[in-house]
Formats: structure tokens, C-alpha cells, sequence
């Protein structure tokens, strides 16, 4: 049923005719606005996209794109992309989440999805914080923060998102933030290249109840010292003027200045995307304040999707016996016949 | 030496021993035997919540009941007949369930001083007094089946566990039934894999059926003639398989994908089990890491336009209570089957009971109305889950159809349905973006349009936050919630109009009508059929649509002075059925994990009408 | 210029602006103020569910409705007296509220162009017509806090975050009431911090106040005295807050330790807020990662011998249904709080609504049978949670404390108890090895031993599958099962003999008896009050207990003609009276996120006995 | 309250009235019996230890300890448990589980548990298959295994559990078998040493529907040359007659002789509990065939327990605050007064 004429994809088109009701500022809009910049220059036909998300601001997403989407409930935007994923392996199917909806309540449907390998990517926007309840702790929140129902302070230590991922046996983990429109973009084009799920934690700012959070990655003022980009295959230079690079002592990353001589760019670390043992040493990182904060695919690897196995069960099956005879069936191996 | 045959209208038989002895697979063979035969019948097995409990112990006993007749059967039987017992607990636990003047057959080489502790006996129950209402016949199941087996080298342990063969081969001797089909089976099951293995259990079979021709301890065999049952194919079918096809048979007949997200759980995990094996059918099974993914995983394969299915028992459907009340809202078919079992919590997993009734009609936040159906037979649960899935893909809306342990588990010879007959299931999926309103409904059924992703131009968005009437975009509008909530309870009554008003059973008034649900159908209709021989006026209406109820149920109600209401539950249906006809209808409920004997509800009914009892 | 003063006996004033425009503290400053001198008073906050919605909007009008009065003060009025509204947005979405003839106060400065037209008008409703049935003041507040503010050099957009306190200061004026505590408010809450706001906010709440007082457009300015409250000490009191502190008074007088495994939902959250404050009281709050853990982390708590209790709201209810069946097997206290919003599914978080009811009694799997209380207004949350421990204690039972979005969040006067005051909560821990069993019961509560961990000789094991009723330890007996089921409901029962009697406002009998429960208690009194002025035979019975009910509710039913059955869902308590008492109950239903109106109410009763309205 | 003589507790202290019910032959005898002969050693009176179980064969486990004990619900037994710990931070609190019950449905529970460092000890008896419910594949069955719900074999890559945890942030990963009791008694005295959420993976046989899933580790002809024990401070040495090891080429573990002269004891990779990469390296050996399995443990760190954290915040808003004056609380901080 393919139209014959398909008109090039614009921005205009993933956009919904509903009013965005974020807050002002959100770092939700320019997320928003990547991903419908960058939709247009994919191949699937609109009509193919889903968008599943549970509850919190960030689960309002798939409102404001002009696809398919489910608002679902609370954590469960996993299992219920998964569902839709595999009764129809054509979509090209999206979660948006929160920390508290894909970490803290979704936690283990997260994993689980993860570790299936089901084509999904996963967008979880991380703003250390419950934003739609106004204001409690994430499971990302850090240590001390004072919030709503901490008023003394947090006391669970957060989880690294992108450490979970690697320990649920992730095939694609990324991390990127909402006030990089550039790189958000990239990462964006990255996960709809991969075919398995993929997961990419975005750093992004609440405006009303944990506003700067993440100020020291995403300003301009910051970010070059603060923030170390990973290349495939390039080494982990960052700084203002590219002066510094990340040096791996044993499996201890360190900050070392390639200026001065002692240290060259051929000292430091070269991204591998395909090595899950590196990608957790990026991700351990965060326990290091003295370190930058590693932005970009951590681990990308080839993995055969729990979709393609469910369908490649089938059709072995009809291989052998054929479409399935409902009245055989039914009929079953022994019965009789009474006349 | 000659043996005489009498001829019984009925028997109830039942085989118990250790988890380890192979009591279901017994009592499976001689069920299937049985049934081909035409006789009528119905099966009870009764297994411990331990997979395989200490051997000789009391806790691990496992039992396998059937009554088969050339009558009409409609339980497993009150009491037995005839108990096949392979050891001192199994004896001990079981007698009871043996009508007086019953026949023991037991291994006695199994009685012995260490069984007996085992069992937590001092004294040994073939000489105490404990069988002396009985006819007993001792056995040396053990020693004969070692002796057929004699010179094939094998190990004990290995030959005790052929010791089962040995009791079917009686029975059948003993019930003049054809080995054959074990045969058959024996061979298929194990030839291929290990022929030493099938040899062992078909020399053992047989001495069963030889002890019973040529030792004098039997003098007499039954014969139980074919049932009269309507023309047509027969096979004998266990409750979850029959559920697992019904809902294989209603995916082809709607033309849709069967995607079942599940989580396993006893009773319930056979039909995810049946359901696994059919991927010829492209039927898709989804084993969930929750009940909670199960049930969301199918609301997203219905959203993707599949016929999506959820199957579990009581706690499981506790756990996917939210996510129901998302499917209300958001008007998708979906069935979900709850094979319902001892609660509350976890309960009694392995035993039967109805107390999910009120859970399933009325246990969600909100206002969450949905369509609840019950199976009353093992047979029945293929209409049952056939029907809801017609009614679901009809009325976009989630249905979930009740059946039990007791049915599930449970088997009798099914009618099979020639696929023609089967009521069509149309489907339409929407496809004109002309005028495309997600919340628009079809005038008669309510139902909204089912606009499944990758249908060009009818992109919109869905969620569980009340939505606009028409548009189904979020609203927050005060008249709109109060109209959508009455919208949807609207849209389940009209469901009434889609269905089979409620039948009596027996005279369309009187002075008693007996009502139930689910699986009691059987006992009620004994319980009935009986007292109405004794010219009672009494009647049977048996409620397989729960929510909502059919459109004559008042009427029906009232045209009796009394109602009661048997349920293996504390009391629901009756609840519902006082809340909205205001009848006094008084309740029997007996919840002990199995199922109502015809007897105690005879006895019910008796009190009512004033009748004697006993 | 001389201002008349004019007493009036109630005013009910609505504060309606952006969410961003701090209407709600507006609404709350109003109402300390009026409350501390002596009105009885009554409010209702109405936000959007958008956290902060673009400006402007209709769906990003936040409300604040304030009834207060010399009379005794039932509900937060049907209908307004004053509208003061910030924006068009506030003023269209409003303005059905107001009664006719009915004051406006608008921020005419915000009637621009793109003001309309966010707010999706084609004309300006000051002048087409929309509000000509109406006294309407426009008043350039966003000008004059701007002047009041000149000469501090402030941005534009902090200048306009000030003028909710100019509207504030205006109604301190026009209802003759101080400004002095919000000054103290101001002071303390911004002075430290940042001395500018507090000065900014002063400077503005005065010129508001001052506006009034030199003005010419106000003329009268309205008393209010103080109402016959009873003797004692007062405060103003969220229902959210007066619930916490029940829970903290309950573990004070038991001695316990309280501990709350919460997780965070709309509108329950504050009370999780409000206990995490409280840690010199020994209060553990844990958020835990979901409402499952949350309730088992509770039920753990019991088990080590805490004051347990877990707080949600509807969606968060549904995922607790499976381990609040646990607890019930477990029989250990365990308070829950639900906090009841519309539903279903996500539905209309931040509205109200009386629909989770049936889903408290009935929606679990299994015979689980529980206690479910209610509270009846803001200060009534605070005895009936502290209800809810007391008897979670004294019959080792979960209790489920039914409140609601508009009490949670609803504010009225609260005569503060002495802690002498409040029934004691007695715990004794068993302590004596000596015969212990876990599933002994007291004779009269049938309450089993609490034992905790820690306690030497007293180690035992309970768990959620059946247990035998002395020794706790599994069972599978099916005499055992129907005993337990039987006991557990018997148990539930027994609370009633613990519980008052059911209480009758107006005459023991008569034609009509209104029957309600929790937040609609003070419409329905309005109501009754209003029709029996009128000398109608009407009478008022408001249900606290919800399961069991109590002993004479049957009785007090039966002597009227006449049972309405007024509900914020669509006929849940009236199924319960029905189907125990086969009483015609009527329903009086609307489901509209929002409080019933006292009028409708007064309406349907007239309906009923045959009246006139109007 | 405590008794002035204290009896030398013995086995048969923690050997409960209740008729074991395990099938014969299965793995959780031993684990059961390890146990009761080890918790004599502690320190704790035997009315401090609580064993907190969800369902499942394995979480039937409370039943035959004589201590308090608590058979909750599928799946919860961490969040069950932590109610307990957070409640009375006395108690030694044990939980037993599976890897149907632990890993499938709780999974969530579990993650978070772990990162809070609430101090419970935690069993997971990893038979990779649902024991009770008669034989589905679990999150740790392998690729292809045969199942009661795979008649066509599992298509869920599984979780490598000590991957999972350590993800998760946990503080003590450990790996034992049933079949090596006294590996499994050394792994349960150091986690009972461990102050925070310990995380022990113990390979059980399930006789009856998976029978022999580890018997390349667990049984004596084939263990010594399929398993490396770990040991901080010392290198991996395996095999027969020690002559294997495993050495680290850049992040990938090698089995290299060190009988032939080419490599030493001293090329070896050197055990260190700290290092929580290592660990993660050593989680991973699995994907690998040719690397031995590690048992012991895999990582342990000291950081604050969450009851801890939770006592000291009560604590010092009493120093701050004092006991908390109920009445005062009560007439709150604006109140009036009518006569
Ligand atoms: C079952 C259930 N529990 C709790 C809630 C309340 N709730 C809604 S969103 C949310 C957390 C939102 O946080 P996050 O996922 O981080 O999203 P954000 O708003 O920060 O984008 C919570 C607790 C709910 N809607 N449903
Ligand atoms: C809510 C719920 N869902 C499902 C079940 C059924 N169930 C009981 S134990 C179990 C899995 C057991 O597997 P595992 O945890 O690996 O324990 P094992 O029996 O193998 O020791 C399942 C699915 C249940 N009891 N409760
Ligand atoms: S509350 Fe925070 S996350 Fe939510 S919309 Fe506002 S700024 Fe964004
Ligand atoms: S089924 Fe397996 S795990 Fe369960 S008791 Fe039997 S052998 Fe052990
Ligand atoms: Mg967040
Ligand atoms: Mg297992």
C-alpha cells in the first residue's frame, strides 16, 4: 500500500499539533527539537515510528511528536514497547523515560529489555530528579541532595545509568545532554543505525527543581574541561585547547596535559567501542571528580535482536511443518468419532 | 479360570502414590483410554505444591481421580469407588475420599516399617481398623513388577519407577479396556530415546493386565458402556489446553497474530506451555521477566494491531491490576486468562477455588470497568476464551475470562468444533485518515477504531490520562471525565446485547433456583438433577457472563421464591447478584481447595426447601 | 475617603491565576490569616496537572478557593462570591464558578492581545459580554507593583512575580483583616535568603492593601467575625499534613517506632514530604523504588515490630493489591494510606474523586479480607489515620485509610488534641516462649501474637501460603483452608464490636436518609441542613467505617423510606449497602474530578421526596 | 534482656522442626547444610538472624532455619527485607532467593537494594530454571536451552548475575557452588563479615529439571580445570596440578601454562577485591569458553550502609531538634486559641 510519491520528511511533520507544556527553559524542548530535526532524515515512513513512554514530564514526549506514541504508565514503557516491537518487528519504536521512570520503577523491566536485545532505543532523560511530582530524589539524584522528601539529604548512592546498562548486557550505551544540540543529534542518528536496543542516558536540566545540575558538562564556560567526547577509534583529548587527554594507568583512567612533553596523544586512551571492559572504566569515571565526563557511544556491539530470533523460530517451524492446520489442530492426535 | 463381567453405568476411580510414582501419568493414560472408548467422564487431579516432596511422606502424596460412565458425567465424582493406593501415606490420606464398601487395591510391599514412619503412622493401616469398611485387595505390586523385569539386568531404583505401569495394566484388565493405546504411547515416548526404558514399561503393563486375567484374587470385571454423546469428533481435553486453543482458534478466525505475553505461574502455565509449541501458527509467546511486563507487553502487541493475550492465576492478576485499568482507558482488545486458584496470596497454588471473582469485576483504582467471563467446564474453557476474544476485538476493551484449577487441570471428552462453525470474529482495522478521530465510536457497540502504527495518516497518540471524547487528546475537562466515565461503563452493559441470554436449567420458576459460576457447573447440576428426580422444584441457571450479566438475569432471579448461590469462595457472585437485583439470595460456600461435592449442595438445597436430608 | 463596613456571615473567594503566579501560596497566606482569627473556614487548591504550563494558557491555571465564615463552615462553597483572576485564562475557565452577581477582581494589564489569544479567545471578556452578570473591578495590578516597586531597579520579570501579594493585600483590606502574619511569613521565609525579595513582597503586599483603603472603586469593606468554634486551641490544617500527624501521634502513644516505605505520587506525596521532617521524632522514611517495594518494605518493618505504614494513591494502590494479600495472610499491622485521585488508570492526578473504594474492600485475589476507614474532612484525616493504627495494632490487621486529592490538599480549622487526649494504642510484643504459636488468637479480637525478631526462644517462620490456624506452619489441609478463610473474614468482622455505632444527623427515621462517606461529608450536610430548614424529613448518615461497617447500620438504614446514596464514582458504596442490606439505595453520582456541590445534592433529594427545585 | 549464660549454639540450633521438602538430590540440601554448620560460628544470638525469601524451590529456605523467618511474595524478599534491616538495624538479616525469583520478577528490588548498601546478605540459589513452577527457562538459562516454555530453545541472552550486581553498584559480589561446601562455607563467613548488601551467586543443581547444568565446575573429574578460585592478593592458578593461570592481555583474560617456561606464576593476573573493573573483567570470562569459571569474591568495598546513613540523620536532628516534642508538633507553629 506504499504511495507512490513520497514527499521528503520535514521538521513539520513530527511535529504534533498538541501544545508543548513543559516548563520554560525545560531542557526537555531542545531534546524534543533534535529528535524532530533529525527524524526527517531517516528512511522509515512516518507512519512506522512508535513512541512509548511511562509517566514523569519526560514520558509527555511522544504528545508532541506527530507519529504513532503511547503514553503508558509508570515504568512500564519497556514492556510495553517490547510488545509492540514484536508483534510488529517493522516499527521503528522509541521509549522515552525518565530517571525515575526507566531506573527507579521501570528498573528491571530496563534490564530485561536490555539484555533481550530488542530493537528499542531508549532515550532517558536524566534530570537527577522527580520532575512531574515536583521535586523527590531519582535513583540518580546524588548523595547529599536535598529535595522534598530528603530534607536532610540523600542517602542512597545513585546509580550510574550507563554502568547498569553495561551490567545488564546492553549492545548499544550512549550518553549525551540536552544543551548539545550537535552531539544529541549524532547520537540520535547513531541508535537509529543500531539494530538491538540501545540506551542513551541525556543529561538534561530541570529547570524548576534541580536547575543546573548538570551546568558543568553543558555550558560553554565548562564544558571543554569537563567533558571528554569518545570516538571510535580516536584517543580521549578534551580541554579548551585540546590540551588534555585521558591516560589509562592500569585500568585507572587519569587526566594527563599533552603539552608539556611528558605526556603525547599517542599516551592517552583510544576509544573502543567494541570493548565492554573499557566502556565500564568510562563509565566508573563519574566516581572521579578530578576526571571529564565521558559523552558518546560507550559500547556498541552486534548482537542478534530478540526479534529476529522470535521470528527466525517461526519460520523454522514452517520450514518443517508447514502454516499450522487450525482444524488438525484442534482435532489433536487422539480423538474418536461418535455417530 | 472364567471371570464374570457386570455392567456399571458409573465409576469413580482414584490413583494415589508418591510424587515420584507416576500417579498423573496413570491416570492420563487410563483417561485417554477411557475416553476413546466413548465413554463420558471427567478428571480431578490433585498434586502438592512440592515438586517432589521426601518420598513416603504424607505432604508428598499425589492423586489423580476420574469418573468415567456411559451416563452423562458431569464431576469427578463425590466419592470414590475405587482407590488405587501405592503406598501407606498414600492410603492414609486418601481413604477418606473412598465411598463404604468401596475397593482398595494397594501395594502392600510397600508397607513397610520405614513407609510407615515416613507416613507419621504407628500402626500399620491394612491391620488396624483403619480399611475395615473396604474391600481390600493387597497387591504385591513391587515384587511382581521386579519379577517381570527379572532378567533385564536393571537397576532397582529404575524398576520401581515402572511399578505405575503395573497399576494401569490392572485397571484396565480390571475395567475391560484395551491396552493398545498405552502401547502406543509407551512406544512413541520412549522407543527413540531409550527402547530399554519402553521395553520395561510395556512388560509391566501387561503383567498388570495378566495378574488381573489369571490370579483368583479378581473375580469380576466391569464393563462401563459408551455414553450417549451427539454425533461428532471426539477427544478428551484438559481445561488450560482447551483455553490455549480457543484463543489459537480466534486469532485465525479474526484473521490476527496471537502474541501472548505471560509469566509463569501455577495453574496457569500450561497454556503459555501449549502456546510455545505453536509457532507454525505464528503464534507468538513472550515469557515476561513479570506479570507486570506480561500483561504491557500484550497491550503493546494489541496496540501494534496483534490479538494480545495475558494468561496467570490470583496473584499474577493482583500484579497486573494497573496495567488493566491502562487498558480500559485506552479501549484495546485484550484477553486475559486467570486460571484462579487457593488464595489469598499465595495460598494453596496447586488447589482450586472461584475467589477472584470480585477482583476481576471490581479490584481496580477508578472507575475501570471491563467484560469478565467463566468457563464451567474443561471443555467449556474453549468457548470461553474463544468468546472473549470475540467480544474484546468487538468492543475494544480488555476481557478476562475466569477458569480454575479444578477446570484447568481437569479433562473430559470435548466435541471438537469444525472450524466453519466457529462464530466469525471480522475485524477491520481503521485505514481512512478522512475524519479519523482516535475516540469516535461505532453507535452501537461503543467500540472506538482500531488504528494500528504503520497505517499511513492516522498517527495519534494515546495514554492513560483521561482523554477529550472525541479526539482522545488529554483532557482535563470536568464534563468530559464525567461523560467518558459513564462512556465506558455504557460501552461494558452494551456487551449484553452481544450475548446469549441466561438458560435455566429445569422449570423457568419454582420455589428454589440454584445459581453458580465456573466450574461448580458440574456439582450444581448433579446436586439439581438429583433433587429434581425427587420432584423438588428446584432449577440450575449457571452464570457464564459476569460482567455484565445478561439482560433476563432478574427476571430469571425472580421468578423464584428462593436463590442460592454455591461458590468455593466466601461469598462474591451472591454479592453482586444481591447488589443489583436486591434478591435474598443466600449463599453455600465451602473453601477448601477443591471442588464443591454434588452431595453437600443436594444437602444446601434440602435446608432451603425444608426437605429431609441424608 | 470613609468606607462602610459591612458583616456578612460567609464569603467564599476563588484566587485564580497562572501556575506561575503563586496563586496557591496567595490562597494559603489568606487563609492562616483568616483562620487565626477564629472563621471557620474551608479551601479547595485546584492546580493543573503540568508542572509549570506555558503562561497563559487555560490548561496552566492554577485555583485556590477559600470559603469562610461565622457558620459553621462545611465545604469550600459551591459557588464564588469573588473571582479574583490574574489573566484572561483564569478569568474564562473561572468564571462559571462565580454566582451570579458575584464580585471580579481582575489584573486588567493582563488582558493584552497575546494574553487572549493564548488563552484561545477571539474577543476580550471584559467587554464581550462574558462577565456582564457580574461586579467587575478591573484593577491594573501589574502597573501598580510595578510603581510600588520603581525605585528598587528590579527585572521586569521579578517585579511581575510580586503581584500575587498586591491581590493579597487587597482582599486583607477589602475583608478587614490584617496583613501583620504575612508580613511575619514574608520576613521569615525570604529575609535571610535574600533580603531584595522580602523587601520587594512587603512593599507590594501593603500597596495592595493601601490600594484598597484610597481607592475609590471600593466603598465597603466586609467583616467576617469569628465563628462558635468549641473551646480550645486551633490551627489551619492540610488534610496531607493532619494525616501524618496522625500516624507520628499514633506511634507516640503505642511507643513504636513509625516507619514509611512510600513512593511518590500526586496527591499523596506531601504526607511523605511532611514525615521526612520528622526525624527527631525516630520516623524512618524510605522512598523505595516503587509502590511494591514500598508496601513490603512496610511489611518487613511490622515484622520487626515498627509502626508500618505506606502512603499512595490510586495506581500506586493497584500495584500494592498483591503483597497487601501477604500482609493479610501474615497478619501483621500495616497502615496504608490512599490518598484517592481520578481515575482510572493515570486519569486526573491532580482531581479528585471517591473511586478506589470497591478496589480497597474487594480487589485482591483470594479471600482477603481487610479494615477500610475514611476521613471526612482536612482535620478529620489526622483521626482517622491515627484509627487506622489503632486498629492495625490491636487486630494485627493492614488497614486501608481511604482520603482524597481535595481533602489531602483541603485546609480547614482543626482544634488541636492533647496528647492526653487520645485513646491509648497498646502494644505488648509477645515475649514468653512458653506454648507460643504464631497463629494462636486472642479470644476476643482474634488478633494473633505479634513476635518480633530479637526475641529470644520466639523464632518462627510465617509466609504467604496457608497456614495451619495454631502452628503458623504451612498447611495444605482443606478443613484447615476453610477454617482460616473463615477465621481470617471473622477477624475483619470482630472490628466492628472495637468501632462507635453508626451516627444519624437529624431524625432516627424518617423519608430520606443521605448515606455518604469521606470528602463529601460537608456537602451532603449542606445540603441536608438546607433541605430539613426547609422542614423536609431528611437525615444524614456519613459511614467512616467502610469494612466492617458498623454493628446498626442495617438498622439505621431500615427505618427510612428513602436511601441516596450521593458518591464521587459511579455507585461503589451503594453496591456494598445494597448487596449486605438489600436496602433500594439510589445513586447520586458525578464524576467529575471535583467536590459535589451541596445544590445538586439538595437537588437530587428534593428528586427524591418529590419537591420542587429551584 | 540478653541471658547471663549463653549455650555454644550448634547445628542443630538452626535446624528448624519443619520436614525438609526439597526433591532428593537437589542442590539446595547443601547450601542449606553449609549454613547451619557455619552460622554456629558467628557472633549473632540466634534470635538476631532473620532469612527473608520470596517463592520459589530456594525460597522455601526459611522454613528450615531456625531463626525468624519471613516467606514473602515472588520477587520481593530485598524490598521485604530491607523493611526488616531499616526497622531494627540489629537483626542479621539474610534473604534466600532464585534466579526466577531474584533476578526475573525482582529483579528491581534486588538493583536497588544493592545500590543502597542496606547490609543484608543475600543467596541466590542459580539453578538457570523456575524449580517450582516445573521447569521454565529463567534470566539465566542459556542461549538454546530447552524448556518447558522454549520447546524450541531460550532466546533471551541470559544475565550474568555477578555482571548485573556489580552494574548495580553493589558493594559485595561473590560466586560459589552447592557442590563445594567448603568453598560455600568460606563465601557465607565473609559475607557475614561484610558490613553492607553482599551479593552471592551460588550454582545449584536442580535435579529434576536441569540436572547437571554446572557440573563441569561442581563435579571432581572435570572442577579443577573449569574453575580458578579467587583470592586477593594472589594470582590465578587453576588445573589438575595447578599449572594453569590466567593472565591479562591488555582487558582480556588468557589461560596460559605455567609449566613450559614461557610464563610464570608472575605474569599472572593478581587478584585484588578492590578493583571493581577487575572484577567486571572477571565477571565477563564467561562469554569466553576456553577461560576457567572464577568462584569467590569478585569485589568488596567498604562504603556506608544505608541504615547507617538513616540512624545517623535521626540522630542528628535529635542532637539538633532533641527527642521531638509530639504536642508541640501537633499545635504546629500558628495556632490560636478559643475560650
Ligand atoms: C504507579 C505510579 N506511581 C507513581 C506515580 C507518580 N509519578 C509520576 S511521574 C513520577 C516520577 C517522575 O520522575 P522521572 O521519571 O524522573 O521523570 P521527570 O518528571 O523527571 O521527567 C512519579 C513518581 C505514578 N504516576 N504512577
Ligand atoms: C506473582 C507470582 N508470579 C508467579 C509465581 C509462580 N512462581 C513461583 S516460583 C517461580 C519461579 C521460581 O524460580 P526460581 O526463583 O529460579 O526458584 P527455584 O524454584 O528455581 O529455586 C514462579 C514463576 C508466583 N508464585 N507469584
Ligand atoms: S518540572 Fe522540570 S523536568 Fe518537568 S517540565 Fe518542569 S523543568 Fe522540565
Ligand atoms: S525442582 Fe529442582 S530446585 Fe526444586 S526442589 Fe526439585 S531439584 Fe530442587
Ligand atoms: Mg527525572
Ligand atoms: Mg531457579
Amino acid at each position: 500500500m506504499a504511495e507512490s510519491v513520497e514527499a521528503k520528511l520535514t521538521i513539520k511533520d513530527f511535529q504534533s499539533d498538541q501544545d508543548v507544556r513543559w516548563c520554560p527553559g525545560c531542557g526537555d524542548y531542545s531534546i524534543l527539537a533534535q529528535i524532530q530535526r533529525v527524524f526527517p532524515e531517516f528512511t522509515h515512513k512516518r507512519e512506522n515510528y512508535v513512541a512509548v513512554s511511562g509517566i514523569g514530564c519526560s514520558s509527555r514526549f511522544p504528545y508532541y511528536m506527530d507519529v504513532y506514541g503511547l503514553h503508558g504508565i509508570h515504568g512500564r514503557a519497556p514492556a510495553i514497547a517490547s510488545g509492540v516491537k514484536l508483534a510488529n518487528p517493522a516499527l521503528d519504536v522509541w521509549v522515552a523515560t525518565g530517571d525515575g521512570d526507566g531506573l527507579s520503577i521501570g528498573g528491571n523491566h530496563m534490564i530485561h529489555m536490555l539484555r533481550r536485545n530488542v530493537d528499542i532505543k531508549v532515550l532517558l532523560f536524566n534530570n537527577q530528579i522527580y520532575g512531574l511530582t515536583k521535586g523527590q530524589f531519582s535513583p540518580t539524584s546524588q548523595l547529599g541532595q536535598i529535595t522534598k522528601s530528603t530534607p536532610a539529604g540523600v542517602i542512597d548512592p545513585p546509580f550510574i545509568p550507563v554502568s547498569l546498562a553495561l551490567g545488564a548486557g546492553a549492545t548499544l550505551v550512549a550518553r549525551t545532554m540536552d544543551r548539545d544540540p550537535k552531539h544529541l543529534q549524532e547520537i540520535v542518528r547513531r541508535v537509529e543505525k543500531h539494530h538491538g536496543s540501545s540506551f542513551v542516558e541525556i543529561y538534561q536540566n530541570c529547570t524548576v527543581f534541580n536547575d543546573g545540575a548538570f551546568f558543568q558538562y553543558t555550558e560553554k564556560e565548562t564544558r571543554d574541561d569537563n567533558v571528554v567526547y569518545l570516538e571510535h577509534g580516536k584517543p580521549l583529548v578534551f580541554g579548551k585547547n585540546k590540551e588534555k587527554g585521558v591516560h589509562l594507568n592500569g585500568f585507572t583512567p587519569e587526566v594527563v596535559d599533552i603539552t608539556t612533553g611528558t605526556y603525547s596523544v599517542s599516551d592517552l586512551l583510544v576509544h573502543n567501542e567494541q570493548d565492554s571492559t573499557l566502556a565500564f572504566i568510562l563509565a566508573n569515571m563519574i566516581h572521579n571528580p578530578a576526571l571529564p565526563r565521558p559523552m558518546g557511544v560507550f559500547l556498541a556491539q552486534d548482537r542478534t535482536t530478540f526479534e529476529d530470533a522470535m521470528q527466525g523460530q517461526i519460520a523454522k517451524a514452517r520450514a518443517k511443518r508447514g502454516q499450522g492446520d487450525l482444524q488438525k489442530l484442534l482435532d489433536g492426535e487422539e480423538s474418536w468419532t461418535i455417530s | 479360570m472364567a471371570k464374570s463381567v457386570e455392567t456399571l453405568d458409573e465409576v469413580t476411580i482414584r490413583f494415589a502414590g508418591d510424587s515420584g510414582d507416576g500417579m498423573q501419568l496413570t491416570g492420563t493414560q487410563f483417561t485417554n483410554t477411557v475416553a476413546a472408548l466413548g465413554a463420558d467422564l471427567s478428571t480431578l487431579p490433585d498434586y502438592p505444591a512440592e515438586i517432589r516432596a521426601p518420598a513416603g511422606t504424607t505432604y508428598g502424596v499425589s492423586g489423580f481421580q476420574i469418573k468415567f460412565g456411559s451416563t452423562d458425567i458431569l464431576t469427578p465424582g463425590d466419592a470414590c469407588d475405587v482407590l488405587v493406593a501405592m503406598n501407606p501415606a498414600a492410603l492414609v490420606t486418601n481413604v477418606k475420599l473412598l465411598r463404604d464398601g468401596g475397593t482398595i487395591i494397594v501395594n502392600e510391599d510397600a508397607f513397610t516399617d520405614k513407609n510407615l514412619k515416613l507416613a507419621n503412622l504407628h500402626s500399620n493401616p491394612l491391620d488396624d481398623g483403619t480399611v475395615a469398611k473396604f474391600l481390600v485387595h493387597r497387591v504385591a505390586i513391587s515384587k511382581l513388577t521386579a519379577s517381570a523385569l527379572d532378567d533385564l539386568n536393571l537397576s532397582t531404583k529404575f524398576v520401581d519407577k515402572t511399578k505405575n505401569f503395573f497399576a494401569l495394566g490392572l485397571m484396565y484388565w480390571m475395567y475391560n479396556r484395551p491396552i493398545d493405546q498405552s502401547v502406543k504411547f509407551i512406544r512413541e515416548k520412549f522407543s527413540s530415546k531409550d527402547p530399554q526404558v519402553a521395553e520395561a514399561n510395556l512388560r509391566v503393563l501387561k503383567a498388570g493386565y495378566n495378574y488381573g486375567d489369571t490370579t483368583e484374587v479378581f473375580t469380576t470385571r466391569y464393563d462401563v458402556r459408551p455414553a450417549q454423546l451427539p454425533p461428532g469428533k471426539y477427544r478428551n481435553i484438559m481445561g488450560n489446553v482447551a483455553t490455549a486453543l480457543g484463543l489459537v482458534a480466534a486469532a485465525k478466525k479474526s484473521g490476527l497474530e496471537l502474541f501472548l505475553g505471560s509469566y509463569p505461574i501455577t495453574p496457569a502455565s500450561d497454556i503459555l506451555h501449549e502456546l510455545s509449541k505453536l509457532k507454525e501458527f505464528g503464534v507468538k509467546t513472550f515469557q515476561a521477566e513479570d506479570e507486570i511486563a506480561a500483561v504491557c507487553s500484550a497491550i503493546g502487541a494489541s496496540y501494534a494491531g496483534a490479538l494480545a493475550a495475558t494468561t496467570t492465576s490470583g496473584p499474577g492478576l493482583a500484579l497486573k491490576t494497573e496495567a488493566l485499568g491502562l487498558a480500559v482507558m485506552l479501549e484495546l482488545p485484550l484477553v486475559v486468562i486467570n486460571v484462579q486458584r487457593g488464595g489469598p496470596s499465595t495460598g494453596l497454588p496447586t488447589k482450586t477455588e472461584q475467589s477472584d471473582l470480585l477482583q476481576a469485576i471490581l479490584g481496580r483504582n477508578g472507575e475501570a470497568p471491563l467484560c469478565v467471563l467463566s468457563a464451567s467446564t474443561p471443555a467449556d474453557c474453549f468457548h470461553a476464551a474463544y468468546e472473549a476474544a470475540r467480544i474484546a476485538v468487538k468492543f475494544m476493551t480488555p476481557v478476562i475470562c475466569l477458569t480454575d484449577g479444578y477446570l484447568g487441570n481437569g479433562a473430559e471428552p470435548w466435541r471438537v468444533p469444525r472450524v466453519s462453525e466457529l462464530k466469525p470474529i471480522p475485524v477491520s482495522f481503521a485505514k481512512n485518515p478522512q475524519g479519523f478521530q482516535p475516540y469516535s465510536r461505532d453507535p452501537v457497540t461503543l467500540a472506538r477504531p482500531w488504528a494500528i502504527p504503520g497505517t499511513p495518516g492516522l498517527e495519534h497518540r494515546i495514554g492513560g490520562l483521561e482523554k477529550d471524547h472525541v479526539t482522545g487528546n488529554i483532557s482535563y475537562d470536568p464534563d468530559n471525565h464525567d461523560l467518558m466515565v459513564k462512556t465506558r461503563a455504557e460501552k461494558i452493559e452494551r456487551i449484553a446485547d452481544d450475548i446469549p441470554l441466561q438458560k435455566v436449567e429445569g422449570d423457568a420458576q419454582g420455589d428454589l433456583l440454584v445459581v453458580g459460576w465456573g466450574s461448580t457447573y458440574g456439582a450444581i447440576k448433579s446436586a439439581v438433577d438429583s433433587a429434581r428426580a425427587r420432584r423438588r422444584s428446584v432449577s440450575h441457571a449457571h452464570i457464564s457472563y459476569l460482567s455484565p450479566f445478561p439482560k433476563n438475569l432478574g427476571e430469571v432471579l425472580r421468578n423464584f421464591k428462593h436463590v442460592l448461590v454455591p461458590e468455593i469462595n466466601n461469598g462474591q457472585l451472591i454479592r453482586l447478584l444481591r447488589a443489583k437485583y436486591l434478591v435474598p439470595a443466600v449463599g453455600f460456600n465451602v473453601v477448601k481447595g477443591l471442588p464443591l461435592r454434588a452431595e453437600e449442595i443436594e444437602h444446601a438445597i434440602n435446608e432451603i426447601l425444608g426437605g429431609k436430608n441424608g
